[in-house]
């Protein structure tokens, strides 16, 4: 088995809030084999977000973390001092956020921009410039050299979006990390994008951790899917398994409430009762029983953990244990 | 309210200004009881005693008291204050609310005369209101009110313009709603908030510039107290004594930072957008 | 069935610049057309989807038709009145009879007010004093599925589901005869997006309403309508039966966005799409000739010059398109 | 571009006419003839009727107005009819020293305030954080004639670091830069508190923002983040409040010409109006008016170049 | 010499021209570059020595005589100064097409008769001794050269054609300063001081610190200052306290309606306790005042009628006699000074006393002095209560002047009006015999104070301090004359 370029091991984040602590992900465990890349799916609120801020360590002020590592590269990056988490930032781990238009500064120049990531390589301005040209190419932008000139706000949503992209990929990192790159884009332009990162991602071997609430989006993409709900991983393994092969009962539900998995036209569409938890006060035990028309007795006491349902796929269900 | 005052009070600096302001309020109105001596009555042989205890902050040069003067200078702070504020308020709100909603000539109109307002030093206007009506408290009202209407106009008409745009205030329109009550229902609330607090923080402003006024012996009449006399006093004595300035010096201060801090913590605990408006 | 609302070569522009602006930078036509040349019917009961990627035109369609928008050309019929020379009272009258499901469910609540008296505020804004209000409220609460405590929320103490349900509860209020919802599912979990549409369904099964519906999300518009239509750069590319376009979609763009569409099977592969180049043209340089050639995969030179002819087909199937795909 | 400045030089026009026009007649209205309290007590009927007609303010007040506006396009403020001196060098002699004043303190207090600012913004809700924000409140409201006063005594009279009073002399300019150290400092100090509190505040924002968790997601150094990054963002505002400022400035500017016995523009203001010297008052107010004018204009301009998305708009 | 002196003056300079003089700030820089036939001696006394003249003497009551010293020449080439030049400088003021504003400083002056190059007599309609103190060494008595005054048409603004003092105008800085450099063609040798400097400072309590700063080297201080200044004063300084000239006084309009009943006015003149304000607004180091005219001059009386001390027994009786029913409310317009608000305050606690309740009404000073003028509106009808300060020239005449009826809404904003004291105005100014003048002053002050529209406050006092490196010379009343300081 090829090794992981990260390791995340019991990962719990929190937030304080003015209700009282908010437990945002729980006793979280994630594995990026690498080379690979790995979906995260999950209802909005979930903690996607928060799992990866916490893994580039851009978590906000309220938040904290009681317990975990992330391991990555065989570093605990929870543990390391600010200067050498910077170092590490945007050279081996690189990240695309969700919105473009928000994600550039926007009265900076691209190229400043694109050059000032670099300021680490000791080489000339002139080799900095034309290597950003060069990647500006490589993700498909027309007339590289002028648009180095233009300001963000210039530039449509998709361009912003694939200079984001350059931007990641120009350091050569060997995690990639994109937080819904695509939810703000058109249709048309998420398939181009998509495919992009896909044949990018192919070029340059790097491994990517990609986020998003959007199933199609996640089984396009990637070979592994996490799906995360309320702040824990209900279930993971290969895009195969779990699209075909659901385990656990909100991922099964989750696929079908899809009504792009819905063939034929039907006037009701099918939903799962009931509402998400509130992260504060939580009771203990599944954290999907109040929703599921499966749940037991033990599912109000004991909180189920990660167990192998089969080669590579993991389920945190305690119908799927027995 | 008690929620926001516990909310107020795990900011510290928002805590000291809740603090400080209290005790403004509260020493002001409640003077006549807690000054020890009649603020106007003159006790000549006891002038420019320093600090001591009968006198808390000395005596100015009529042998005022001038702890007792300070504190009911804080009503005239606070008349100032509240009638300038408040006045310039509903004229900001009413010429912003046209502005922001009205036809682009009005708006525009409107835009020169506030442009023209401000680019008029106060000064200057303040000098011509004094030499026109001589100088009382009705006057420094009047001037610091006229070149603050520029301001909050400014924001009531940004703030319109953006509420104007919300998809809430179309959806009231769609639903049939007239515009005075798009305005007064929808528009208005939303808007109060925010300039409250912009107002909060203008009244140290204004209290200052009473000062300065009544520096250049533009302020209120005497013997009425103000910081600002009390400060005018002062500088007339500095070579005598520093307490007089101190005196006045000390409650605008105090008064400054509670209201600024009380101001930034509700702004920042209400409405972080508002940053902007400033 | 019989036609509710009627709209005949409607054009919507928009000033981009000032006169004096475009009197110094020598542009001829300072304006946009956000909607241009749209034609459509909807019947008593019908769900009528309009999608198109986003900036395409389709609230500013919405919002013209609502009145909110003055159409600078054409026709709007509701029940054979024409909207676009009502007096005000009129207006009134007319408003009472459609009503607005918004995109931004949140941002469309008056933020000070609360639940209960956002959603009767209908009958207040129309002087109607014979209900109790209270009641009403708890009875339209009732009907889109939320809890009556409720109605002493206030909009940003509202999930995006609930927000939502309290937009439906007031479109249905005066019982209007047509509701325009706009991207009613957009932001929502799937589960919560079902939920919406089932009750949309309902009440349109149940209050015989009509239903304008605008989306980009293919995947409801399939379960949902009856009729679609394509809206590219302001203009309808495609409209017909929805079964149809799903079938046999005619117009390249159509097609485009049908295979954009990703569903959760890993299998269905990247490969097999067409993909469109290029990004969205911008509506103030508009390209020559057929306005999708800049990015359509089956262009030719004659799309570059040319405007296309309109087709139809089966009677219901329009479309403007030089080369129709999957014709028989 | 164009655009924008015919704009503004319409606006300006605009602005400047209808404030002259408006301070030409409250002006007039007060109570106060100036050729009795130029002549003083020894002014005879004749006297003053004599200068009441060569300061033509025999005529109605319309046609004075009109006669004003003609001279202006004229390049023309009219004469002093005390000092038989035209107005325009009555004026634009005391201009430079107001305006290096201003200048002074302005820029004084953005070097300090704004990075004060940006300082407590990082270092949110730490004690400095606090420290700072309760001195630089303090500074805000500091009256400027109370700290014009005490820079005096402490840093003239005592220290004796800088000269007390006037404004150096001609042609030296160490012996100016060091009269203007503490009249600039008394006006200047209540500024480092309000542009420090400002650029906290939209700092605060800015640092919010995606594009700078993105910078910081490159690992940009927190310097070049902040002040590359955010500080072109989070000044904007502080840009458009100094340039607004300037009526403020001015006004603070009266004080400080007071207390320092400095030659300038606030004092001309004073003194004329109290002495009701029209032609020296209107002089003085279409200066500083044009001064708002001109530096709401620059800072419009300063935004411009800091911000693309204006720049595109002006 | 001595190297640079910078001394301060309250107001920057107006004119140049003698005819045109604003007063006292004009004349410390005219004083420096024209030349008189007498000039003011410095010291305690009132009195005079030659400057220009190398004889002069009242010949009649009627004409003085005068001889110029020889080779006195003016600058830029204008020669020698002459008769002529006298003649032309003193006959030009009172000019009524020059429309001097001092031209009542030389009252009733004729003509000068040229009797030689270097001789001349000056020649009054009637007696004028005025002249030998307010006239000869002060602001009309400068010497123009006639040649340079016609060279530029009479039109002497800021800069001048031609002088003859011990220094020359080197450079004026509006606002700043004025810099003089010795005049190397002075007949009276070499000027003092090679560069002096004359800073205007409007505040008082500015040019002290200026001068504690070392920015200056001689200033008025004010007099909350002296205690202070004596018990601890700056190191290497003096200070010295002079009486001044100017009278403060609290006046009342006898033609207003309230105000129009003499025994309020009598109570309200016993009623102010003048004590108090010298401590309160003069921390001291005034006195209060007999009337209008200072000590040291002619018709200076040693006591008032009414004592300086309330008396509130009185006033009350005679607001009894009054018969006003209810409360008595006045008010009291006064210019917003410090000093000023402060006797203002004190005015109205000693009036509160007895009953009467005062109003202050602050003014700036366009607004203020401008209240009892009767040709701008009405309100010089609603005046009740005025505190006011005029200033004085070393003559009682200069003092009288504004209260005779003529001035009667003019400078008379009392509007008080009494034949027996016009009359003696009069015959005051031409008379010869100084006793009988004395006299004539003193009664004068006496009727003023009878009408019960006058309470005198004080004549003030002039502290002054100056460097000890610098040898100064004041008049009398404090007041500096320039060209008399030197370097120690
Ligand atoms: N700064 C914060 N303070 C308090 N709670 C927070 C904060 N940030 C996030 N949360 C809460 O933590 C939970 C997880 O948030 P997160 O943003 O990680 O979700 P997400 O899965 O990324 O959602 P989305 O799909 O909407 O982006 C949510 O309940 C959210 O409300
Ligand atoms: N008030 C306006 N002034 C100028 N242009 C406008 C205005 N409103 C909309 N537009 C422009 O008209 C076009 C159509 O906008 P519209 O909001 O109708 O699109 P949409 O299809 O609803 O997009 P989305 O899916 O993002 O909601 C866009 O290019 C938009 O920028
Ligand atoms: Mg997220
Ligand atoms: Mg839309």
């Amino acid at each position: 088995m090829s090794e992981n370029v990260l390791r995340i091991r019991d990962l719990s984040v929190n937030y304080q809030t003015d209700r009282g602590v908010l437990e945002a992900i729980r006793h979280v465990n994630l594995d990026i084999p690498k080379g690979s890349i790995v979906g995260v799916v999950g209802e909005s609120g979930c903690g996607k977000s928060t799992l990866i801020t916490s893994i580039i360590r851009q978590l906000d002020d309220n938040a904290d973390i009681p317990n975990g590592s992330i391991e990555f590269e065989k570093q605990d990056l929870l543990k390391l001092s600010l200067d050498k988490m910077r170092n590490i930032s945007g050279t081996k781990l690189s990240i695309i956020f969700q919105d473009p238009m928000s994600t550039l500064n926007p009265v900076l120049s691209i190229g400043r921009q694109m050059i000032d990531i670099q300021y680490r390589d000791k080489i000339s301005k002139k080799r900095k410039k034309q290597r950003s040209i060069d990647m500006l190419t490589k993700v498909g932008i027309p007339d590289p050299r002028n648009q180095l000139n233009q300001y963000p706000y210039e530039l449509s949503g998709g361009m912003q979006q694939r200079v984001s992209i350059a931007m990641a990929l120009q350091a050569g990192p060997s995690l990639l990390i994109a937080d819904e790159p695509t939810t703000a884009l058109d249709t048309t332009l998420e398939v181009q994008i998509l495919k992009l990162l896909k044949e990018l991602q192919e070029e340059m071997g790097c491994s990517i951790l990609f986020v998003s609430h959007h199933l199609g989006v996640i089984a396009e993409l990637c070979d592994h899917v996490v799906v995360m709900y309320a702040g824990e991983i209900v279930e993971q393994g290969s895009t195969y398994e779990i699209f075909n092969n659901p385990a656990h009962p909100y991922t099964v539900k989750l696929l079908e409430c899809d009504p792009a998995s819905i063939s034929k036209k039907q006037n009701l569409l099918p939903t799962i009762p009931g509402e998400i938890p509130d992260l504060i006060n939580l009771s203990g035990g599944c954290i999907f029983k109040n929703r599921c028309d499966q749940s037991i007795e033990r599912c109000d006491k004991v909180t189920p953990i990660l167990n192998k349902f089969d080669t590579h796929h993991f389920v945190s269900c305690h119908l799927i244990e027995s | 309210m008690k929620a926001l005052i516990k909310r107020i009070s795990s900011d510290p600096l928002g805590l000291l200004g809740l603090c400080l302001v209290t005790l403004m309020v509260v020493s002001a109105l409640g003077a006549s009881i807690f000054a020890p001596y009649d603020p106007i009555q003159l006790n000549i042989m006891d002038r420019l005693q320093g600090p001591s205890a009968n006198h808390l902050l000395g005596t100015d040069q009529l042998g005022r008291d001038l702890f007792s003067r300070v504190l009911f200078g804080g009503q005239v702070a606070l008349k100032v204050a509240f009638l300038t504020i408040g006045s310039a308020l509903i004229i900001g709100v009413v010429l912003g609310m046209i502005a922001g909603y009205g036809p682009t000539w009005l708006d525009n109109s409107i835009m020169l005369l506030f442009d023209t307002i401000r680019s008029v030093p106060t000064i200057m206007l303040a000098l011509a209101a004094v030499a026109m009506v001589g100088p009382s408290i009705t006057t420094v009202i009047f001037v610091i009110a006229v070149s603050s209407i520029p301001n909050y106009g400014r924001v009531v008409r940004t703030q319109t313009l953006t509420i104007k745009s919300k998809d809430f205030v179309k959806a009231e329109m769609l639903m049939g709603a007239s515009l005075l009550r798009i305005l007064s229902i929808h528009v208005l609330p939303n808007i109060l908030g925010p300039l409250l607090i912009l107002a909060s923080m203008d009244i140290p402003t204004v209290i200052a510039l009473e000062a300065g006024l009544s520096f250049l012996g533009m302020g209120v009449k005497p013997p009425t107290p103000s910081w600002g006399s009390i400060l005018n006093d002062g500088f007339a004595l500095i070579r005598n004594t520093p307490w007089p300035i101190i005196a006045g010096s000390i409650p605008l201060v105090l008064a400054t930072l509670g209201f600024t801090f009380l101001g930034e913590s509700l702004r920042d605990l209400l409405d972080p957008k508002l940053r902007k408006l400033l | 069935m019989s036609k509710l609302l009627s709209i005949k070569n409607l054009r919507v522009r928009f000033r981009i610049k000032s006169p004096l602006q475009a009197m110094l930078q020598k542009i001829d036509d300072p304006y946009i057309d956000a909607v241009r040349q749209v034609s459509l019917d909807i019947k008593q009961g019908e769900t009528f989807t309009l999608v198109g990627e986003s900036g395409s035109g389709k609230t500013t369609l919405a919002l013209a038709v609502a009145g909110l928008l003055n159409a600078t050309e054409g026709q709007i019929k509701f029940m054979n009145e024409d909207v676009t020379s009502m007096t005000s009272s009129q207006i009134m009258a007319y408003r009472k009879k459609i009503s607005f499901i918004w995109q931004n469910s949140i941002g469309s609540l008056s933020p000070r007010m609360s639940v209960g008296s956002l959603i009767t505020e209908g009958y207040k804004i129309h002087n109607l004093k014979d209900r109790d209000l209270k009641m009403e409220a708890d009875r339209l609460l009732k009907l889109v599925g939320l809890p009556a405590h409720i109605s002493g929320r206030y909009a940003h103490q509202l999930s995006g589901g609930q927000a939502r349900r309290v937009g439906v509860a007031r479109a249905i209020a005066l019982k209007p005869k047509l509701i325009i919802a706009d991207e009613p599912t957009a932001g929502l979990d799937v589960s919560v997006q079902g939920e919406i549409l089932n009750l949309l369904n309902k009440l349109k099964d149940d209050l015989g309403v009509s239903l304008f519906v605008i989306t980009h999300n293919l995947n409801i518009v399939r379960h949902i309508s009856d009729k679609t239509a394509v809206m590219y750069l302001g203009r309808f590319v495609e409209q017909g039966q929805t079964d149809d376009i799903f079938a046999k979609p005619k117009h390249p763009y159509t097609l485009a966005l049908l295979s954009a569409n990703l569903t959760p099977y890993p299998e269905a592969s990247l490969k097999n799409r067409i993909e469109l180049k290029g990004e969205v043209p911008s509506l103030m340089d508009r390209p020559n000739g057929c306005e999708f050639h800049t990015r359509c995969p089956f262009s030719s030179e004659h799309c570059d010059n040319e405007f296309p002819p309109m087709h139809v087909f089966d009677g219901e199937q329009i479309l403007t398109c030089h080369y129709p795909l999957n014709q028989n | 571009m164009l655009l924008y400045f015919v704009k503004r030089i319409f606006l300006g026009i605009l602005i400047i006419s209808v404030a002259v026009t408006l301070m030409f007649c409250m002006i007039h209205l007060v109570p106060g003839d100036p050729a009795r309290i130029m002549l003083g007590p020894r002014g005879t009927t004749e006297m003053i009727a004599d200068i009441t007609m060569r300061m033509g303010l025999d005529q109605p007040l319309v046609i004075q107005l009109m006669k004003f506006f003609g001279n202006i396009l004229q390049g023309d403020l009219g004469m002093d009819v005390i000092s038989s001196r035209p107005v325009t060098a009555i004026v634009f002699g005391q201009l430079p020293y107001t305006l290096w004043l201003i200048f002074s303190a302005i820029f004084g207090a953005m070097l300090i305030g704004i990075p004060l600012g940006c300082y407590s913004a990082l270092h949110r809700n730490t004690l400095a954080d606090r420290v700072t924000g309760v001195i630089s409140v303090a500074c805000i409201t500091a009256p400027s004639f109370v700290v014009a006063l005490y820079s005096l005594l402490i840093f003239a009279v005592t220290l004796k670091w800088f000269p007390a009073i006037g404004a150096g002399d001609k042609g030296d300019l160490f012996d100016q830069a060091t009269h203007l150290v503490l009249p600039a400092f008394a006006i200047g100090i209540s500024w480092v508190g309000y542009l420090s509190r400002l650029v906290r505040a939209s700092m605060l924002e800015v640092l919010g923002e995606n594009h700078i968790r993105t910078a910081r997601a490159y690992g940009l150094t927190e310097s070049t983040v902040v002040y590359r990054y955010a500080l072109k963002i989070a000044i904007l505002p502080t840009v458009t409040v100094i340039g607004v400022g300037m009526g403020f400035l001015i006004s603070a500017a009266v004080f400080t010409e007071i207390v320092f016995a400095r030659p300038g523009l606030g004092k001309l203001i004073i003194e004329s109006i109290t002495s009701r010297n029209y032609p020296v008052v209107m002089g003085s107010v279409l200066v500083s008016t044009v001064l708002f004018v001109i530096s709401t204009t620059i800072s419009d301009l300063v935004n411009a170049w800091l911000d693309p998305r204006i720049r595109a708009n002006l | 010499a001595g190297d640079v002196l910078k001394v301060r003056a309250y107001s920057d300079l107006k004119s140049l021209d003698p005819a045109y003089s604003g007063g006292v700030f004009d004349e410390e820089i005219q004083g420096l570059i024209y030349s008189k036939l007498i000039q003011y001696k410095p010291g305690r006394e009132w009195g005079y020595s030659l400057d220009a003249a190398e004889s002069i003497q009242q010949t009649t009551p009627t004409t003085i005589d005068f001889k110029l010293k020889e080779g006195i020449m003016f600058t830029n080439g204008f020669g020698e100064m002459t008769a002529e030049d006298v003649k032309y400088s003193f006959e030009r003021i009172v000019d009524s097409e020059v429309k001097s504003t001092n031209s009542p400083d030389w009252g009733p002056l004729k003509e000068v008769v040229v009797n030689s190059k270097y001789e001349g007599t000056i020649v009054f309609n009637e007696p004028y001794p005025p002249a030998w103190n307010i006239a000869l060494p002060y602001i009309v008595g400068n010497i123009i050269s006639k040649k340079a005054w016609e060279s530029v048409d009479g039109k002497v603004g800021t800069t001048t054609p031609s002088v003859s003092g011990p220094y020359l105008i080197k450079e004026w800085q509006p606002k700043q300063k004025t810099i003089f450099v010795s005049n190397p063609d002075w007949h009276g040798g070499e000027a003092p001081f090679n560069e002096l400097q004359i800073i205007p400072i409007d505040d008082e309590s500015t040019a002290q610190l200026a001068f504690e700063a070392g920015d200056i080297d001689y200033t008025r201080v004010p007099v909350s200052s002296v205690s202070n200044l004596k018990a601890s004063p700056p190191a290497n300084s003096i200070i010295e306290e002079y009486p001044s000239l100017y009278y403060v006084w609290v006046g009342m309009n006898v033609e207003n309606e309230l105000l129009s009943n003499q025994n309020l006015r009598k109570a309200i003149q016993h009623a102010i306790d003048v004590p108090s304000i010298m401590q309160a607004s003069y921390f001291g180091a005034a006195v209060p005042s007999t009337g209008i005219i200072a000590p040291g001059l002619v018709g200076h009386r040693d006591e008032s009628l009414v004592a300086p001390e309330a008396n509130v027994a009185r006033a009350k009786e005679y607001l009894a006699a009054a018969g006003l029913s209810g409360d008595v409310r006045v008010t009291l317009d006064i210019l917003n000074k410090a000093a000023n608000v402060t006797t203002a305050q004190v005015i109205q606690a000693n009036l509160a006393q007895v009953g009467i309740t005062l109003e202050i009404n602050l003014h700036e000073s366009g607004a203020f002095w401008s209240l009892g003028d009767h040709t701008a509106g009405d309100r010089y009808k609603d005046i009740q209560l005025i505190l006011n300060r005029y200033s004085m020239a070393p003559d009682p005449s200069y003092a009288t002047g504004w209260f005779v009826t003529s001035q009667k809404g003019v400078w008379n904003w009392e509007r008080f009006s009494d034949a027996a004291f016009d009359t003696l105005e009069v015959a005051a100014k031409s008379e010869v015999d100084n006793t009988k003048r004395d006299q004539m002053y003193q009664r004068m002050q006496d009727i003023m104070e009878n009408s019960g529209a006058y309470r005198f406050i004080t004549h003030e006092a002039t502290p002054v301090i100056y460097s000890n490196s610098v040898n100064p010379g004041f008049r009398p009343d404090g007041l500096p004359l320039f060209r008399y300081f030197s370097s120690n």
